[in-house]
């Protein structure tokens, strides 16, 4: 019988490596000045997840606020500043470094065959501006807080608010340098760094989104780095570029801020998508259906996303007929998903499917994705965003992308690689649980808000009319039971740092490189760097290994 | 798609490193190829950075073409030129700086660095002659800015030979946008040179040691880009800040 | 695919590699052209600009600046002798600045059009 | 417990008899647009079922059970190219479907009745033509298009009537527009839907849709007695505009008598057709929009009128259709002693004295 199946491998004789990237060097130091990709993903894994509890306790104070249709929990200045926090922690500091900068970080090395990253100094560095921008975003949060919103209108922004916009200004401008240099890095690792062999077809899926989001990275932050200098300059000198009174235009301000923005989503969902193509093809044990296709999209969607900005200023007294180029590219922006979408289901046709919890969470993945995706297309229709735009339609849209999908995507990715990253197995059953109460809790959460902003429910009110109450009741309820879905992995992660079972280096039998080394690596990733001789996702070519394996050892 | 074989490189580990091979690298190849890659792409951010400037420039002069046209006789065509001069000057000393590190020679790369970096201060010092008048002029758009040399330009001597008609308060008022862009553009891209003078400094520093002319010229190279690339955002700032509508 | 080996093309026969890495080496003599012809492109922008031509003022102004941008981009910067990865790059820079000055500008030049 | 309960059941029976997917349709548009959105909800829910269906039934038969060796397949041209076309053939129809709602929307009928509305933090400021003005509130009558006029004192808000499916922002410094024809009277909700500061979620208000008999009962109730075009010639006066702009031959502005609606040469060779956003421009930034024949001397009002007073001069000249009453103004301004003849004609004149202009009739 052919062995492309092949369960766990006998944990029993499986044993930590003595000598892995964890155990070369201790000491606080050795950790802070580590040029070590695997390293650096590690402090950055920790700090995002620091940051997500930040921003998930604000999410949780919006939530409660909104039970009631009063605003009495909190006054309204502190509403806004907490949905104004919430939205910066997730956005800059959360989803866009979320999958990239941990599992990209650590992974990206490896699936090539290399060493490290091509700047491993850089890397480190990008990581330093992160904790100085989340630090300053901190600092924002205690003294005082920010009540902008994350889009930080103008002339709103820069004039009639006196609350910290200038050090969360400065927070992300810091921020966006360090994911510049994140996307630069991977750049320049992906164009350079591949193994012997490693042709750009034969490389993971995965590698591909990364590749995608980080030319979005490189190509888009900067702009949003000028936007934000000149919020600032506008706020300090009053020089009038944003000013109406003085003869700016305030919707300048968002052409440049949703150049950046709107790519930002990209950014954010790339990845993800990188780890659900992983995934899915390594529990079906099959090669993704239509590799090209998916590869391509993901450059589609980063080349197509360059092109939709406007979209976010349909109703601002932007020109119609703009309005109209940038609707249509949005239509076409779609098509990318809806091909992946589809590939992904395919790839389980006729496969020799499994259902650990990295594979729950990608269904998860695809189905809140779907709806995601396809609603996001009512608000590219111009037509119907007159209706829907700036109400808790969007609300919920952006949430099904962002947390039903990247989130899905990355708690998916973060337990498909915990045995690679850890050397140990995260508990299965608990963790089967804890993906199935994500998705009830996802869903109570936000499909309410859809019939919200339909019922035209605008975003970012701290009192609403009576009759949305039940509604936001619901939505209250089911972020609840989310808490819960996103508190039970921090618990038994932790738990089975310690006493999970020891993994082995490939106990999902993928076929990816960085599975064929020990788990946790070593720091030099590779005793010989690998020579890549078939494609990806070979899982022939891993059965025969894995005979030869067998071979030897019986020999031996 | 499955060329499998198309990558050729160095056979790994056979071979002894040179000093400044980075660990993760396979060959000095692959080092100096990266790190030309990483320097292009970080200029590409560079690019964008500007783009949004010139947006926002293109924009404005649109919309308020007199505004901008008496903002911009206000600058000094003679500062521009020489200053303009002065750059593609240093972006030649640069490229023969390079020139010099790429054949070793150590004293001609020295002078070059030397050359470059006196140019670069030339730079900003002459900028610093242009800020001050402005800042003397009340130019500074949200210091005390004053539009009296727009809505009453007989008043001022410095602009005589245009012959400009007066521009009615609403109009003159706009001349802070133009005044803005040029301190925001000016003073950014003055910003880059700063940065790039300081580590200027540096390199002549380590070049009289002997760091670049051992055949491992990265830095210089790298540099060089950089160097270049603020010349080029100059090449475009002059036409647009100093040249609309010179003819009197 | 690859870019590994595109950077060991060499373009002109004189070229005189005397170091273990493949650079192409551009001669002295070709930075002294270049900044001579960038020398007097400024004179000539400068020129240009003291004469009445309406609308051709800024377009030749904004001609001679790119012209100018494109000698420093392909010898100073030797892009003319890199590989075509440097070149795609170059490239791609210059379609996404155009990316966004266009597209921006194709909401601000419209919105003329109409009363809206 | 028990107390819990009964108030979880009293929410449930609330919510289950007052249950709804949308907003009511009130406006002429609404089930236009209500078509594109179940298309959509349709077109969604086939797609995500499709999705749904494959993966569970891929899950089921290719269970490592039932299916224990994976058959490795490369793909397929034919299924790519069929979810590439099917998905863009669908999202094109929604993008021409979507454009066409979104241009009715925001191209008003010419003969709409028109509505100012000005948004500043944290309240709407409807103003009638008839004068008549309104906090929070917008009385509309039923089967008349009505056209709002919105601009925004600080920053930007969005003028939001979730029952008319209709939205627009109010920006600093600039007229937009959108239009509606009410079709069911009664009273709707009114929302500011761009976040614009502490009391973003107080900027709310409520639309009421009257029979044409309760409006124009509404309309003669709350009159303040001034007309919005009054009040536009008064400030007109104060603010000497007649001295330039009295359609006399030797003066210094162009006569302002049927303006509105025409197209003008400008000095700068350019064309431009006098609407509400032209006329407001040349107030505040003459420079930009002199008449060709005519020397750029207008000094601009920026700062000096707030939007409701440029409103009414925008008013007032829109309905200018001779300059008999300019003249009027200014013989008599001219008889007075300096100073005062301000104060006269901006305190007394206009207050009803000689029939109402044509402006306020014409509501």
């Amino acid at each position: 019988m052919s062995s492309t199946i092949v369960s766990l491998p006998d944990q029993s004789t499986a044993r930590i490596p003595k000598t892995n990237f964890i155990t070369k060097e201790n000491g606080l130091l050795s950790w802070l000045l580590t040029s070590d990709h695997k390293r650096i993903a590690i402090l950055y894994l920790i700090s995002i997840t620091f940051f997500f509890f930040i921003g998930g306790a604000m999410a949780g104070l919006i939530r409660l606020e909104l039970l009631t249709p009063q605003s009495d929990l909190m006054a309204t200045d502190t509403y806004n500043k907490v949905f104004t926090m919430h939205g910066v922690i997730m956005i800059f500091l959360f989803l866009v470094p979320s999958v990239p900068a941990t599992l990209g970080n650590f992974l990206i090395p490896l699936m090539l065959g290399a060493k490290d990253l091509a700047l491993p100094k850089v890397n480190l560095l990008s990581w330093y501006l992160y904790v100085v921008g989340g630090i300053m975003v901190l600092y924002t949060m205690v003294s005082g807080g920010v009540d902008t919103g994350w889009t930080f209108t103008t002339p709103l922004s820069t004039h009639y608010l006196n609350t910290n916009v200038i050090s969360t200004g400065l927070a992300i401008f810091v921020a966006g340098f360090s994911s510049i240099f994140t996307g630069l890095n991977f750049i320049v690792t992906i164009h350079k760094m591949r193994a012997p062999g490693m042709t750009w077809f034969r490389m993971p899926l995965f590698v591909w989104a990364h590749y995608a989001a980080s030319i979005l990275m490189v190509l888009g932050t900067p702009v949003l780095a000028i936007a934000i200098v000149l919020v600032l300059l506008e706020r300090t000198v009053g020089i009038g570029v944003f000013d109406p009174t003085k003869g700016g235009d305030p919707l300048l301000f968002q052409h440049l801020f949703w150049f950046y923005s709107h790519p930002a989503v990209y950014i954010m969902i790339l990845p993800g998508m990188g780890v659900i193509s992983e995934v899915i093809s390594t529990f079906s044990r099959k090669r993704v259906f239509g590799y090209t296709a998916v590869a391509f999209s993901s450059v589609a969607i980063a080349v197509f996303g360059f092109f939709v900005w406007e979209h976010h200023m349909f109703i601002m007294g932007v020109s119609n007929y703009s309005m109209l180029v940038f609707s249509l590219l949005t239509m076409l922006v779609a098509v990318p998903s809806a091909i992946k979408i589809f590939n992904w289901t395919f790839t389980l046709y006729k496969g020799s499917i499994t259902f650990e919890t990295p594979m729950l969470y990608a269904f998860g993945f695809m189905g809140l994705f779907t709806i995601g995706g396809l609603t996001g297309v009512f608000l590219a229709s111009s037509g119907t965003d007159i209706h829907l735009t700036e109400t808790y339609f969007i609300v919920a849209h952006f949430h099904f992308v962002m947390v039903g999908g990247m989130l899905m995507a990355f708690l998916s990715g973060i337990h498909f690689w915990w045995p690679k990253i850890t050397g140990r197995m995260y508990p299965e059953k608990i963790s089967q649980l804890a993906a199935l109460i994500t998705f009830i809790g996802f869903n109570f959460t936000f499909f309410p808000q859809f019939i919200l902003g339909t019922l035209g429910m605008p975003r970012r009110y701290a009192a609403y009319p009576p009759e949305f109450q039940i509604l936001n009741v619901f939505s209250t309820a089911g972020a609840t039971i989310l808490g819960v879905g996103y508190l039970l992995p921090i618990l038994y992660l932790t738990w089975s740092l310690k006493y999970g079972e020891i993994a082995g280096n490939n106990p999902w039998q993928a076929t990816g490189l960085e599975w064929q080394i020990q788990s946790p690596p070593l720091t030099e990733n590779f005793i010989e760097i690998p020579i890549m001789d078939h494609d990806a996702y070979d899982y022939e070519w891993l059965e025969r290994q894995n005979q030869k394996e067998k071979e030897v050892t019986s020999v031996g | 798609m499955s060329d499998s074989t198309a990558i050729a490189q160095t056979p790994h580990g056979t071979h002894e490193h040179p000093p400044y091979q980075r660990h993760h690298f396979e060959s000095m190849d692959q080092q100096v190829d990266a790190t030309g890659f990483a320097m292009w792409l970080f200029l590409l951010t560079e690019i964008m950075f500007f783009g949004g400037l010139f947006t926002a420039y293109l924009i404005y002069r649109n919309w308020y073409f007199p505004a901008f046209v008496a903002g911009s006789h206000q600058l000094n065509i003679f500062w521009g030129s020489l200053n303009t001069l002065v750059l593609i000057s240093s972006s030649f000393t640069m490229a023969m700086g390079v020139w010099c590190a790429e054949m070793r020679k150590q004293g001609a790369l020295v002078l070059c660095l030397v050359l470059t970096f006196i140019l670069g201060i030339g730079f900003l010092g002459i900028k610093t002659i242009e800020y001050k008048e402005k800042f003397e002029k009340h130019h500074v758009p949200g210091l005390h800015f004053s539009v009296k040399s727009f809505v009453d330009p007989a008043s001022d001597p410095d602009i005589a030979q245009y012959h400009d008609k007066p521009l009615r308060l609403d109009m003159a008022r706009h001349t802070e946008l133009y005044f803005f862009l040029y301190f925001a553009m000016t003073g950014m891209h003055a910003l880059h040179m700063i940065i790039g003078i300081g580590i200027l400094g540096f390199m002549i520093f380590r070049a009289r040691a002997g760091a670049y002319t051992t055949g491992h010229i990265t830095f210089v190279e790298n540099f060089g880009l950089y160097w270049h690339f603020v010349d080029i955002i100059w090449i475009f700032l002059f036409p647009l800040l100093y040249l609309i509508s010179r003819h009197g | 695919m690859s870019e590994h080996q595109e950077q060991h093309e060499h373009h002109e026969p004189d070229n005189r590699d005397v170091h273990d890495t493949d650079f192409h080496v551009v001669s002295p003599v070709t930075y002294i052209i270049v900044f001579s012809v960038l020398l007097v492109l400024t004179g000539v922008t400068v020129l240009a600009s003291l004469f009445d031509l309406n609308a051709w003022n800024p377009i030749i102004a904004l001609f001679i600046a790119c012209v100018k941008a494109t000698t420093v981009v392909l010898f100073f910067m030797h892009v003319k002798y890199s590989s075509r990865l440097t070149k795609l790059t170059v490239g791609a820079g210059l379609f996404t600045f155009l990316i966004l000055i266009g597209m921006t500008m194709s909401d601000y030049f419209t919105r003329a059009w109409g009363r809206w | 417990m028990n107390h819990i309960s009964q108030v979880l059941w009293q929410f449930l029976i609330k919510w289950l008899t007052n249950f709804q997917l949308y907003p009511p349709e009130a406006s002429k548009i609404a089930p236009q647009m209500d078509a594109l959105y179940f298309f959509m909800v349709l077109v969604s829910l086939i797609g995500l079922t499709i999705v749904i269906l494959l993966v569970v039934s891929f899950s089921i038969l290719y269970s490592k059970k039932r299916h224990p060796v994976a058959v490795q397949i490369e793909g397929s041209t034919l299924l790519e190219a069929t979810w590439t076309i099917i998905p863009l053939g669908l999202f094109l129809i929604m993008f021409v479907w979507g454009a066409l709602i979104y241009f009715r929307v925001y191209t008003p009928p010419a003969n709409a009745m028109n509505i100012y509305v000005v948004g500043k933090q944290w309240m709407w400021k409807a103003e009638h033509p008839g004068g008549q003005h309104e906090i929070n509130a917008l009385h509309i009558p039923v089967g008349r298009p009505v056209q709002l006029t919105l601009i925004s004192q600080d920053v930007f808000h969005s003028f939001s009537i979730p029952a008319f499916r209709v939205k627009r922002e109010a920006i600093p410094g600039r007229y937009t527009t959108v239009w509606f024809e009410a079709t069911t009277p009664g009273t709707y909700h009114l929302f500011c839907t761009q976040y614009c500061g502490t009391n973003h979620s107080a900027m709310i208000g409520d639309i009421v849709v009257m029979t044409p008999e309760d409006f124009k009962r509404w309309l003669a109730e709350s009159t303040s007695g001034m007309s919005l075009a009054q009040n536009g010639e008064r400030l007109f006066a104060s603010l000497s505009c007649n001295a330039c702009h009295n359609g006399r031959a030797d003066s210094r502005g162009p006569s302002l008598a049927n303006v509105y609606g025409s197209k003008l040469t400008l000095t700068s060779g350019q064309t431009a057709t006098a609407d509400e956003a032209y006329l407001r421009e040349s107030i505040l930034n003459p420079s930009d929009h002199v008449t060709q024949g005519f020397a750029p001397i207008m000094p601009t009002y920026q700062g000096q009128i707030s939007e409701d007073g440029v409103i009414a001069l925008v008013e007032y000249i829109k309905n200018l259709d001779s300059n008999y009453r300019v003249d009027q103004t200014l013989n008599t301004t001219g008889l007075l002693p300096e100073g005062e003849g301000r104060a006269a004609s901006a305190g007394t004149k206009p207050a009803g004295q000689t029939p109402a202009a044509k402006g306020t009739v014409k509501q």
